[in-house]
């Protein structure tokens, strides 16, 4: 029985337990993460398991739960901080951007901010306002923050005990959408890949898309449905978004020559914009075509009956993969 | 560990004043001797020594109709909810007398920055429930206009209106509608929160601006005692309507399940507030009946002793028991707001089925007053690409 | 004596007086801003002459400005906010990205934001931390705002004035390097370009270098020194950064076949990436190099002794400019 | 405008208190009735019935060689900056006794948080001064190792320390240093912040985070009356201690000129925390005698009269007053420590310069705890591209 059958969930609950474990100094804080086990219910149980000291109900304030999780740390904690949801980390902007990030550079090294904050993001729940957002590229523009995604339950798992580990802060993504959808399969006793790596999702040679957290899901199934066309996808799950892991990108582009990039963040300025910079300087003389970005609309997040329309689906996915091979 | 005992030796707190209360002990579970209460649980008019409720039975008519038709409208998108046709739902059970006290209060001059659980508010200020629910359903994010009646759109954002609310008064006082003396014309906002709000940086600052400018501004919280799972005593150790003597401005506790209280408390404030006297909070102590949202379940995180004992102090039924007991009002008045509920429940059920979808382009409406090319551009390529399938299927 | 000599600080000062001489409901709220004009002295005199119910110190607290202002303009009033300086626009992003640029969406156009968000931006002044950031990409990346820099006095005389009389809440950048720097001739009678249009600064025919803020200047003086070798360089100071005026940049670029962007933001997600992308998508055949970025790097701002080293100056243009054509 | 006449009819405010009263008046000017006070601006020892000194003139000795030489690092560092030597420098000039009051307080255990004006507390920490001005120069973000002497790097972000702080106490009542019983064991924290940083949002959390986890901090605030140009009226109507109250912790106001009760107050107040009695709010009245840094010009906003006033009430002189007239110290004792500070001045003036700049490439250094791979390739690409510079010139 090495290996079971999980979610997102569970696997995220399962590496945040195992992280507690192995380290008395990691600490949980956030909104209703204690009894409630938070309102996905990521950190179920850990209270009752951890107790109050170690699994924190903090004031409903989230300028607050970061600040005080740069004090914890300062003093040799390893907070790991709920943001409950995507629209509400915009309160703890300030800290996270100018405390968290640059406490490091700042004491030339002196203090360490290993610290992971944690945010259920993207859409596609059905959710009202700042419920549904992809806040990404902000903090992927600041340096000092480390920024990765975790799109399915085993990297849920590992990547969780590796962000902890991480004496660097790190912007923790979870796709809530998928929190309690798919399962796969987990073998605890797997060596996982290090935390600031692409991984090849899927092997293809016509076109490269690149996707992370929710969207890999999309692009599987956009690569699944264009090989029934006879078209060859090779999808990147980028997971780490800074620093970005450009290798495999750079050699699966210069195998394949087109670029599609999918996130649910805004188009304008979002990652596809960084890819696509990156991409087109690196690979300029093996591009087919331009790289095409498919994304939210810059608009802001529409009420959620038409949510579908706004984020990425398979057809926009594969709507620009054509584009791209008719290029 | 977090509270530790105290281990000091005594005379190092000299000066601090007396420890810490317990304020959190059995005296304190009715609201404490500081509640302001004008109608029991039991339904007996009781004096207060320094607020009292000026209107007559007439009045307490029209509070029990509003509460009952509030609750209607609340017990209607909870059902609904569960049939699917409301993505979610933030019920107000339990909190119809402190909205529907604080809302009656108001002149229509007065400007509301709701949450989005105001729905009694809502309901005073004259916005059809219909309109409530289309946020609810994800069809828009609050479809009337502010401007109509004075009522802001709900805010999902924890405190953010109570500095909108500040800045609107400001506004008000330049606008010159303050302490002139005309009841007409002098005007004030009210800012709703919830006692989770009140630890929230924004909340506090707004305390600060309005104190420092005087707006004429009522913070009114409603303190149902919990915050999601976590309960009152996580924000704050004393009783919350002593923040404000923090900031300069004067509170109160009422009782937020006495109808009659939080209208004479809140229209004293609002008077304060359109005189030009300032800012006031008002602290009103109740419970949340319900969950947090239809999506919560808070069976995980309190006992149901609490809410047995809230249970006996319904707003509602205490109205009930002093209209019967006073002969105000009998079977008939009571069959007859029954069935104006009932109406209303089936009008809601109804219309909110029949509320339309928006279109996927207006996506593309009301980023900025007018589309700029940059989007006018996505917009047309979407519409080709959603044209794109037409016929295709 | 149609004519005048001014700095930026002066231009942006004479603007403010003008919208607030034009429109009793515009406001000046801010940090400072009353008796000290300011610690630019941008408000110079505007308390004194009109009073301090419309040019206001406010509290020390961003989010406080900015929600207050956002309750100011809900009441009609047209509230112009200063931040005292880029790095402590932070507290106030909540307000920013959730209330401001969302109200006018969420209320379907019936709530309006004719707010302006004024921002001294940029480095080289020798500051501590905090007083040199370059947050521009973030605005940029949220929908409903509008993002605008200026780069000399006479832009800033009249892009203040069309911003304010923007129904639109506009992120206003001010290159706070240039503010008591050159002087230039200010013409009060002219009728100037429209706020969301980019200018071509100098015509040239090798390489476009797109520009902004404080590093027009620099772009400027790298084409005056690469025409001295014989390279001709197009300058265009786009002015606006969103929405951005892409046409005059595709005409050029479709011209010139090179680009370089050039600003003091991070490279990585900077408008640079946005630039490239967007260009690379529509000139993809016109290019004969990729576009070429020059920024900060990717670190927080150093202390001040080195800070001309981590900004972009005209050597670091030139050397991209050089590495453009010898692609 | 903003502060309109009181119009309301009477019985409206009923229930609300006393109507704001004027506590910016002159009963105000010396801090008012509420202000602790030991040594009096002329040097006169007075008794306080809570908070007494209990350290003897040995003690009183050291403080006044600690406020002289701050005060000479503030005036050395003010002229390097003239000289351009440094970039900027932020005075503390007035504010010696509430520092080296709070600071002597300490002990090694305890940890501070420091805004950018903490020279005096720094001094008392044993920081080299000449690290203070690393910053100032621009050639460093603060050099000390903030393990080192517990004394954290100073904040420029207005109030983000005060959140710090807490969590730091936080970290200390799980380490179970709090309350043990033993002094050398028993830990606080204090976070300094000015009257300014008191509207802040995120001091306002930091107080609700503190009560409702009753951290080991001290809140000590220098009111220095101002926030560059903004008085202090315009972030509090009341005095600033009182914020406290709000909270459901103590506050007290003492004089921030006198550094015995500085030192007494904020002694007290370190010890409620230590005994993990919890936060405490220390307001220090005090004035800001300088600009508020180098590059302000105070002339455009405030009166010289109130400097003048102030002047009067010099932290250093009635030290000076008290140990002159009680024989404790005579001219030699003045004479050395003046000596002293013609050293330490003479020091930092030829340190300050030969402070070294950084390195270009150390642009790069510590943005992680392991330079990444990404910003591996741009210090690689910038080093040659300063390389190609070389023999060019
Ligand atoms: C800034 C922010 N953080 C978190 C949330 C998620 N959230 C929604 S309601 C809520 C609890 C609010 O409690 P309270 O203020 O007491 O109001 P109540 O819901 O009890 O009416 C939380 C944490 C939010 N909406 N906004
Ligand atoms: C968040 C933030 N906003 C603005 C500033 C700019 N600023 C620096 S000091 C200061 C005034 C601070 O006043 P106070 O808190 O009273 O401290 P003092 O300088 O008087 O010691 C301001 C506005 C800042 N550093 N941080
Ligand atoms: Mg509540
Ligand atoms: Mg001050």
């Amino acid at each position: 029985m090495s290996t079971q059958k999980i979610t997102l969930a569970k696997g995220l609950n399962m590496g945040l337990r195992k992280a507690m474990e192995d380290d008395p100094k990691v600490l949980l804080m956030g909104e209703d993460v204690g009894k409630l086990g938070g309102v996905f219910r990521i950190t179920d149980g850990l209270q009752k398991d951890f107790g109050e000291d170690r699994v924190i109900d903090s004031p409903l304030a989230e300028s607050g739960i970061v600040g005080t999780a740069v004090g914890l740390a300062l003093r040799g904690y390893r907070p790991v901080v709920e943001i409950q949801f995507d629209g509400f980390v915009y309160p703890a902007y300030d800290q996270i951007v100018c405390q968290v990030a640059k406490m490091t550079f700042r004491s030339q090294g002196k203090s360490r901010m290993p610290m992971v904050i944690r945010i259920p993001f993207g859409g596609g729940i059905g959710a009202v306002e700042h419920h549904s957002e992809s806040p990404e590229a902000q903090f992927a523009h600041t340096p000092g923050l480390k920024v990765v995604a975790c799109s399915n339950p085993v990297d849920g798992y590992w990547m969780i005990q590796q962000a902890i580990a991480s004496d660097d802060p790190v912007i923790f993504l979870e796709p809530k959408r998928q929190y309690h959808a798919d399962k796969a399969e987990l073998d605890e006793t797997a060596t996982p890949a290090p935390l600031f790596t692409s991984r090849v999702a899927r092997r293809g040679t016509d076109v490269t898309v690149l996707a992370y957290g929710p969207t890999v899901k999309t692009a599987m199934a956009a690569a699944e449905a264009a090989a029934g066309e006879g078209k060859s996808l090779e999808v990147i799950d980028l997971r780490t978004l800074s620093p970005l892991d450009m290798a495999p990108v750079y050699d699966s582009v210069r195998r394949t020559g087109r670029v599609v990039t999918v996130h649910e963040a805004h188009v304008n300025l979002g990652l596809g914009a960084e890819l696509s910079a990156r991409i087109t300087e690196q690979c300029f003389y093996s591009l087919e075509a331009p790289v095409l970005r498919v994304g939210a609309f810059d608009t802001p997040y529409p009420a959620s009956r038409i949510e579908e329309d706004y984020l990425p689906d398979l057809d926009r996915v594969l709507d620009a993969v054509d584009r791209s091979l008719e290029f | 560990m977090t509270q530790q005992a105290a281990g000091g030796s005594p005379g190092t707190t000299a000066g601090f004043g007396p420890d810490l209360v317990e304020v959190f002990g059995p005296s304190q579970q009715d609201g404490g001797p500081e509640l302001v209460q004008l109608l029991t649980p039991e339904g007996e008019r009781v004096e207060h020594p320094d607020f009292s409720f000026d209107l007559g039975d007439d009045a307490i008519l029209g509070f029990y109709r509003d509460m009952v038709l509030t609750r209607r409208i609340d017990t209607e998108a909870t059902a609904l909810q569960r049939h699917g046709e409301l993505g979610i739902w933030a019920q107000l059970l339990g909190q119809e007398a402190a909205q529907i006290g604080a809302g009656r209060a108001l002149r229509p001059q007065d400007f509301v920055f709701p949450t989005y659980r105001e729905h009694g508010v809502a309901w005073c200020r004259g916005i059809d429930p219909l309109d409530l629910l289309g946020l609810f359903r994800g069809v828009d994010q609050g479809s009337w206009d502010p401007k109509e009646n004075n009522f802001g759109l709900y805010t999902i954002v924890i405190g953010a209106q109570t500095l909108h609310a500040t800045g609107y008064a400001m506004g008000m006082q330049r606008d010159g509608v303050v302490g002139t003396g005309d009841p007409d014309r002098d005007a004030a906002v009210i800012a709703h929160f919830g006692d989770g709000a009140s630890s929230q940086g924004d909340v506090n600052e707004s305390f600060v601006f309005a104190a420092s400018y005087n707006a004429p501004v009522v913070f009114f919280c409603q303190n149902n005692q919990w915050a999601i799972s976590e309960p009152f005593e996580r924000q704050s150790r004393i009783p919350l309507y002593q923040r404000a003597l923090g900031f300069g401005f004067p509170g109160v506790r009422v009782d937020g399940n006495d109808v009659l209280a939080t209208y004479a408390v809140t229209q004293a404030a609002l008077n304060r507030a359109r005189d030009g006297q300032g800012p006031t909070f008002v602290e009103a102590y109740t419970y949340r009946m319900g969950a947090h949202t239809t999506t919560d379940d808070p069976t995980r995180y309190r006992l149901s002793d609490d809410l047995e004992r809230w249970k006996l102090k319904d707003p509602i039924a205490r109205v009930e028991a002093y209209l019967r007991r006073n002969g105000v009002a009998g079977d008939d008045f009571f069959t007859g707001v029954q069935a104006e509920a009932d109406d209303l429940g089936a009008r809601l059920r109804e219309g909110c089925k029949a509320l339309p979808d928006p279109t996927p382009l207006s996506i593309f409406d009301h980023v900025y007053t007018e589309i700029t090319d940059e989007l006018e551009q996505q917009r047309e390529a979407f519409d080709a690409y959603l044209a794109s399938f037409e016929g295709a299927h």
